[in-house]
């Protein structure tokens, strides 16, 4: 598609792409905001904002059709974020007079940086022209290098306040991402492994060849493999906590430090970092779907092996118009991805109670970062086998048996390894406890 | 990225490295004087980096070819980097066990290896 | 070529699988109500899976045209970095799959009879563990592809027979024994390994030689064997010098005669282990290794000629030992280092497919031995001496006669099996022309030697027959009081402990016992109330079918075993077709002293050992070699104690340490050494004091210094370029004098696009 | 107007990185607060990631941000905060001859290596780059054939950092 695109200066090219990332991403945050309130309140069995710009209909306007005039319509709240929007920007904006000034005003810039930068790699669908502003062969590294500058932001933020609680809140930050960023990087290593490539495309492309090298018409989603399942769960776990989101978001525990490094800034400073959050939520979901979630495509069928090796011609032509939808409305597909994963964590955050600090380290160092280099392993036993299937092809026997054999050792290995896991960081068990329901009036005055 | 010599690469690494050699003579503070080391360290790097990119073409009279300039001068600044990851490590540790054990940095009043 | 070889990972799968099962599962099926017979038939199912695997395989490959039959199978790359590809693949060949038909087969039939052996041992898992892990390792050494891997399996198999003789660990004699056979072994080992990096060095600094299809395999048969001709031909020295440093890995796991040590000790094992492991499979790698390389030993005479020499020696040597054993699993390890011998003498003249033949007849006929004396030993209460026994053939009739097969087989009685490989071996050897020093035929002399203890193996066989199944009275019911309470004391190593705290209760639970909590020892007796010592009152019973099955396999393969493989030639044309060895070699001497056919000569020395040994031992136990070993004659007291050859070997690695450390230490250390470190500190401090003043502790000053340093020398540097290119002061010419602006030293590449 | 030939667009963007990163480099040593000249030096870094991509070495512009400005700072940052020293106002003395001695043996080395190593170089044009020259597959086949051992004994040095860290970090071990 596009001839006329590559046409373009590059320079305007790249320019058309970026915008292509960053106005959306800016338009989405408030829709996101909204998203979580109704969801959350949902969740929560109330009803969430539901008031703001509730239309009524005028009483004699001409344009108003007569089934609504002097009715209130209610629009869900949807224009609640913009209310909030306006309300951050013209409150005033207090600057301590003891904040390190110069570091305590580049810190919210520094803080929505990354957030934006680490959509640079994300594919939106196979279009290679238009998407993504960057196919560097080093997608992933790049990925987890910007990702690793989003502790600056906090951290600056955290000592420029010359606050006590905005410091903690910093330091607890910086030691959270530094932790956090190892189990991360060593699931994606592992997928890394798997593609043999750092680029984002390729991963999605990779994602797209038949299921276990044995079924052609399914597509190979690694959440779909065992060793990528686990890491998923690994990177699930690690991109909640470098968002800050809820159980991990202890730099910003409100009943032990305030609000943690953000303290000290309001109005509009306040509303960036909370800006940055929500677009590091926003790509960071992204970069699950295309790692682990087959990226661009609706569902995980081969549709044109489908279309051409199907016998029945209503199934093949069925298959030609899913295809065709699967490629012309891909960047749809991601969108669901994504917002699917940002209900991920709403449902996180409604879900879970916080953690507590030695729990946080003890889940990154003795849990998290062992299992996805245990995985690491696997993968690397997987490739293997499966290399060796491939060779003896005309073999199914073998084949079969390596299959098979190949899941119950992967799943022998991560299961006795996660026990082994539960057991060393071992949660204190809790006492049962029975509590008797005594009732006054029978038992007297005994109680008293 | 044509259009640029070697010599400015290489003027740029000198500076850094000269700013870097200064900073450890003149500052008191060894987190400080570490983050000079680190930045020699890159100014090295960056000059390896620049050879590697142009000696490949460069010849020396009377020298053959160097085929394989272009991967040494990237594996020298991994290891670089490797052992200055691990420098820091230690060396941070040592800072902070020198202030646990004194409550302060100053490298002057480090001197108990006064002969 | 076509056909299923990738089957042969099944082969080795098979017993790694039942590794896993027994390793991980293996309790809890013998714990939730399975028992031990589940879990037996699960160890003794793959070993039998492979075997039936392995005949399959077996057939393929015969079915191909001679120079066809060596398929390598691919896995996958195991180490591939530059300049050197080590691949796991395997080496389908005959030599490869007549090994493993013996591994698996014989290793089935001794798991089979190790699951009634075993039956009352509390650890039956981990037995089978180690055994079936013993078999995928051995598997591993004779199939792999190269010798990497082969070393990969060489060590495994050495740990599992670590991990066997030391399966009684709680009793430290066993543990010690383990130690032993382990320590040993890494002598070998050295020998071995530094005779592969040689080969590998020789295969590598000719990579460009080596053909096509190498790919920097240097270490593969299938790139060795067809270069290894032309690459050694003009190196004598180094071909004997990699030839004699495998052999010296040979000698460790073949248990020859430098370091044949460890195999009588190994008896502390579970007989099943003595059968499997020290008498049919493991130690036969010395030879397999031999015959896989065998061109670099043909090229070799000097390295032939060592080999049949050491061969002879140690048959000769054992089978003398073998005279002072009253444990009759003792007797047949010296026999089984014997026979070893006779294997090495024929390697030596260049006979290696008379090696493996004797391989294979001595792994039927000696697993039998072993087996069956581990019925008599199971039958007698775990007691193994000899002179305790007596008359079983009437309590153990289906033992007696297979074992008696098995006897006549090991002594060469015409038409067993032991006779045509025996017959072939000093037919080799007497014939000999390769073999030789200088043009001493050493070869034709090992021949004799081997000859003469061929008459002591029938001899010394006929001893232990005897003694235990034959003679006039039931000697168990004899024992003298004080030679009861002593055997533990003279056969320390051999005693097979089959239930080893049965020391607990005879010696209080010292000796032995250290390693016992109370509880185990409380408990002892009520697990295995049936056991009970020798005594007047003993009756041995027949051993059960799971235990005498595979001595009846074993007896007829012993009986008819070598008529078949030596029949047409089958044996030496499935492993040397025609053109595949160096040397033409003729079966039978020219001439023989005396005028006698060599058919005659074995027919005297099998016959008449049997016939002296019978004269001697007919009527039983002699005092001359009873209880009471104060009466015992010079010989045999020598005998027993292998000459003083062990007690030597240990004092000289103890004793002559010690003395050696201690001299170091008061002579070199003290006085050449110490003199001067002590000096050079004192200067070193005296100076440093001088010096140390200048130590300001400033740190950064001393960064200051070093940079005006620098600053100074650079700017000598500078001057010195300018004045004459710098060679006065580094030696050469740096740049033309007048400096580097004068005119550019290098040459600018265009600056393209 | 005629720009000058060597006066290539590429070569400002050249200048503005290096020279915002030999600004950085100045302000970690002029600046008092630690914090400050922590921060100039991530600046700095990140300039150099820059002319690493302007060298196409792609991998190691990356591994220079992920390793210097994501990790090595961030552990400077994280010490310098621990610690709370805040800005000290006698960390520079104000008439240590050590600081114009200093100050003047830099710049008499860098003369000494400009005049020494770098004028010859003058003039030399930028080639252009191999295929594939700094991708992560070049590096990483490099790292994984020629220079295995070297790389070996890189991660027990890593290895060896860990340990020590750790034993110097613990209060009690």
């Amino acid at each position: 598609m596009a001839d006329w695109f590559s046409h373009l200066h590059p320079a305007i090219q790249a320019l058309i792409r970026v915008l292509l990332l960053v106005v959306p991403i800016l338009a989405l945050v408030p829709g996101l905001i909204w998203w979580e309130r109704r969801l959350l309140s949902w969740m929560q069995d109330r009803i969430g904002p539901n008031r703001v710009a509730t239309i009524t209909w005028s009483k004699t306007s001409k344009f108003v059709p007569p089934f609504l005039r002097g009715k209130k319509t209610s629009i869900f709240g949807l224009l609640q974020p913009i209310a909030d929007g306006v309300k951050l920007f013209f409150k005033e904006d207090i600057t301590p007079s003891a904040v390190d000034k110069v570091i305590y005003f580049i810190a919210p810039g520094i803080a929505l940086f990354p957030a934006f930068a680490l959509g640079a790699t994300l594919p939106w669908g196979p279009y290679p022209s238009l998407t993504p502003i960057s196919n560097a062969n080093v997608g992933v590294l790049y990925m987890l290098a910007i990702s690793s500058l989003g502790v600056y932001g906090v951290v600056l933020a955290g000592y420029s306040g010359n606050n006590k609680y905005s410091l903690m809140g910093g330091l607890r930050a910086s030691a959270q991402l530094i932790s956090y960023e190892l189990a991360m990087s060593m699931s994606l290593a592992c997928i890394v492994l798997a593609t043999g490539s750092l680029r984002m495309t390729d991963m999605v492309h990779e994602q797209e060849k038949p299921l276990w090298g044995l079924a052609p018409f399914l597509q190979n989603w690694y959440v779909f493999t065992p060793f990528g399942f686990v890491a998923m769960v690994v990177f699930l776990i690690c991109m909640v906590a470098e968002t800050n989101r809820a159980p991990f978001d202890l730099p910003e525990a409100e009943n032990e430090l305030i609000a943690g490094y953000h303290t000290e800034y309001s109005s509009m400073k306040f509303a960036v970092f909370f800006m940055g959050e929500y677009a590091a939520m926003f790509i960071f979901s992204g970069v699950l779907a295309t790692v682990f979630l087959g990226g661009w495509n609706a569902l995980p069928i081969n549709w044109d092996w489908v279309a051409q090796h199907s016998t029945i011609p209503v199934f093949s032509g069925l298959a030609d118009i899913m295809g065709k939808l699967n490629y012309w409305l891909a960047p749809l597909w991601f969108m669901g991805k994504i917002t699917f994963m940002i209900s991920v964590y709403i449902w996180l955050r409604a879900t879970l109670p916080r953690l507590r600090y030695d729990q946080l380290m003890s889940l990154g160092w003795k849990s998290l970062l062992p299992l996805a280099t245990v995985n690491f392993i696997v993968v690397g036993a997987w490739i293997l086998v499966s290399r060796i299937v491939a060779e003896n092809a005309s073999n199914q026997m073998m084949g079969a048996i390596a299959g098979v054999g190949l899941w119950v050792v992967a799943g022998v290995f991560v299961y006795s390894i996660w026990r082994v896991l539960n057991k060393m960081s071992g949660e204190p068990v809790l006492e049962s406890r029975s509590v008797t329901l005594v009732d006054p009036s029978k038992e007297g005055v005994a109680a008293s | 990225m044509q259009g640029v010599p070697l010599i400015a690469y290489l003027t740029l690494g000198l500076f850094l490295f000269s700013v870097g050699v200064v900073g450890v003579v003149i500052r008191r503070n060894p987190i400080v004087i570490f983050m000079c080391i680190e930045l020699m360290l890159n100014a090295v790097n960056l000059t390896f980096l620049a050879f590697a990119k142009f000696l490949p073409t460069m010849t020396i009279p009377g020298k053959a070819p160097l085929a394989d300039a272009a991967m040494s001068g990237q594996m020298m600044v991994i290891f670089v980097m490797a052992v200055a990851a691990a420098e820091v490590a230690v060396g941070l540790g040592i800072i902070m066990a020198i202030f646990r054990l004194r409550q302060d940095i100053d490298i002057d009043e480090m001197n108990l290896l006064r002969g | 070529m076509t056909g299923n070889f990738g089957l042969i990972w099944l082969v080795i799968g098979m017993p790694i699988l039942g590794f896993l099962v027994q390793s991980l599962l293996g309790k809890r099926i013998v714990g939730n109500g399975g028992g031990k017979r589940v879990a037996g038939a699960l160890a003794v199912l793959p070993i039998a899976v492979s075997f039936a695997i392995g005949v399959y395989l077996t057939m393929q490959l015969a079915q191909a045209a001679p120079d066809q039959r060596y398929v390598v199978v691919h896995a996958f790359d195991w180490i591939k970095i530059a300049g050197l590809n080590i691949p796991f693949e395997a080496a389908i060949d005959p030599l490869s799959m007549m090994m493993t038909l013996i591994i698996t087969g014989i290793g089935s039939l001794i798991h089979l009879y190790a699951t009634g052996y075993m039956s009352e041992e509390k650890d039956y898992t981990r037995f089978f563990t180690y055994l079936n892990l013993f078999i995928a390792a051995m598997l591993i050494l004779v199939l792999g592809n190269n010798l990497a891997l082969m070393f990969i399996g060489w060590e495994g198999v050495g740990l599992c027979s670590y991990l066997l003789i030391g399966f009684w660990y709680k009793d430290v004699n066993n543990s010690k024994a383990a130690n032993k056979a382990f320590i040993v072994n890494r002598i070998g080992d050295w020998g071995l390994t530094l005779g592969m990096f040689l080969l590998f060095v020789v295969m590598a600094a000719n990579a460009d030689k080596l053909g096509a299809g190498a790919d920097n395999r240097f270490l593969s048969y299938d790139v060795i064997l067809p270069n290894v001709v032309t690459l050694l031909k003009g190196m004598p020295g180094v071909t004997t010098a990699i030839a004699l440093l495998l052999f010296v890995g040979a000698c460790g796991k073949s248990a020859q005669f430098p370091l044949y040590l460890w195999l009588p000790d190994a008896m502390a094992g579970p007989t099943p282990v003595s059968a499997l492991i020290h008498a049919a499979t493991m130690v036969t790698s010395g030879v397999f290794m031999l015959n896989r390389l065998h061109f670099i030993f043909e090229m070799s005479p000097v390295a032939s000629a060592v080999i049949a020499c050491v061969g002879a020696f140690t048959a000769l040597f054992a089978a003398l030992i073998a005279f002072g054993q009253t444990d009759i699993k003792k007797v047949l390890a010296y026999s089984t280092v014997s026979q070893l011998g006779f294997m090495f003498v024929a390697c030596g003249a260049g006979a290696y497919w008379v090696g493996m033949f004797h391989v294979t007849t001595h792994a039927f006929f000696k697993a039998l031995l072993f087996l069956g004396s581990g019925a008599v030993i199971h039958a007698m209460a775990h007691n193994q001496d000899m002179r305790n026994y007596g008359k079983l053939a009437k309590y153990l009739p289906i033992t007696c006669w297979t074992m008696f097969i098995g006897y006549l087989a090991i002594a060469g009685f015409p038409f067993l099996a032991g006779f045509y490989s025996k017959e072939a071996i000093l037919g080799y050897a007497l014939a000999n022309d390769h073999a030789s020093i200088d043009g001493v035929n050493l070869g034709y002399y090992a021949g004799m030697v081997a000859l003469f203890a061929a008459l002591l193996t029938a001899f010394y066989m006929t001893r232990m027959t005897l003694l235990t199944f034959f003679g006039n009275q039931e000697r168990w019911r004899l024992i003298p009081a004080a030679a009861h309470h002593d055997d533990h004391a003279h056969d320390d190593h051999g005693h097979d402990h089959g239930h080893a705290h049965h020391e607990g209760h005879d010696h209080g639970p010292d000796k032995h016992g250290f390693f016992y909590t109370d509880e185990e020892l409380a408990a002892m007796p009520h697990e295995h109330e049936h056991h009970h010592d020798l005594d007047e009152t003993h009756k041995p019973h027949e051993v059960p079918p799971s235990m005498w099955f595979p001595l009846v396999v074993l007896a007829i393969l012993s009986a008819v075993g070598g008529f078949v493989l030596a029949n047409n030639g089958l044996l030496e044309h499935w492993l040397y077709p025609e053109g595949t060895t160096l040397l033409k070699l003729e079966e039978h001497p020219h001439h023989l002293p005396g005028g006698l056919s060599l058919m005659g000569y074995s027919l005297i020395a099998a016959l008449g050992g049997i016939l002296i040994g019978a004269i001697f031992y007919i009527k039983g136990l002699s005092a001359k070699e009873g209880w009471d070993e104060s009466k015992w004659n010079p010989f045999r007291k020598l005998a027993r104690d292998q000459f003083g050859y062990d007690a030597l070997m240990v004092n000289a690695a103890v004793q002559g340490g010690d003395d050696l450390g201690l001299a170091l230490w008061k002579g070199a250390d003290a006085k050449l050494v110490d003199g001067p470190v002590n000096g050079s500190g004192w200067f070193a401090g005296a100076l440093g004091k001088i010096i140390g003043s200048l130590q300001t502790g400033f740190v950064r000053m001393y960064a200051l210094v070093m940079l005006v340093g620098v600053v100074l020398l650079l700017g000598a540097l500078g001057y010195a370029i300018s004045r004459d290119g710098g060679k006065s002061v580094t030696g050469y010419k740096v740049m033309p004098p007048g400096g580097p602006v004068g005119g550019p030293a290098v040459t600018r590449s265009q600056g393209g696009n | 107007m005629n720009l000058p030939e060597w006066l290539t667009p590429n070569l400002a963007i050249f200048a503005t990185i290096g020279g915002v990163a030999a600004l950085a480099a100045l302000g970690v040593v002029v600046l008092n607060n630690a914090v400050r000249s922590a921060l100039c030096l991530v600046v700095c870094f990140f300039m150099l990631a820059f002319l690493y991509f302007t060298l196409n070495a792609e991998m190691l512009g990356i591994l220079q941000i992920v390793v210097y400005t994501g990790a090595i700072m961030v552990l400077f940052l994280f010490v310098i905060m621990l610690l709370n020293l805040g800005p000290m106002k006698s960390l520079i003395q104000q008439r240590d001859p050590k600081m114009i001695v200093g100050g003047a043996m830099g710049l008499a080395l860098a003369g000494m290596i400009g005049a020494q190593v770098l004028a010859p170089l003058v003039g030399v044009q930028e080639p252009r780059a191999p295929e594939g020259f700094g991708s992560p597959q070049a590096v990483g086949y490099s790292l994984f054939s020629g220079y295995l051992y070297p790389f070996e004994i890189a991660s027990i040095l890593l290895m060896v950092g860990i340990v020590g860290s750790i034993l110097l970090a613990k209060r009690r071990i």
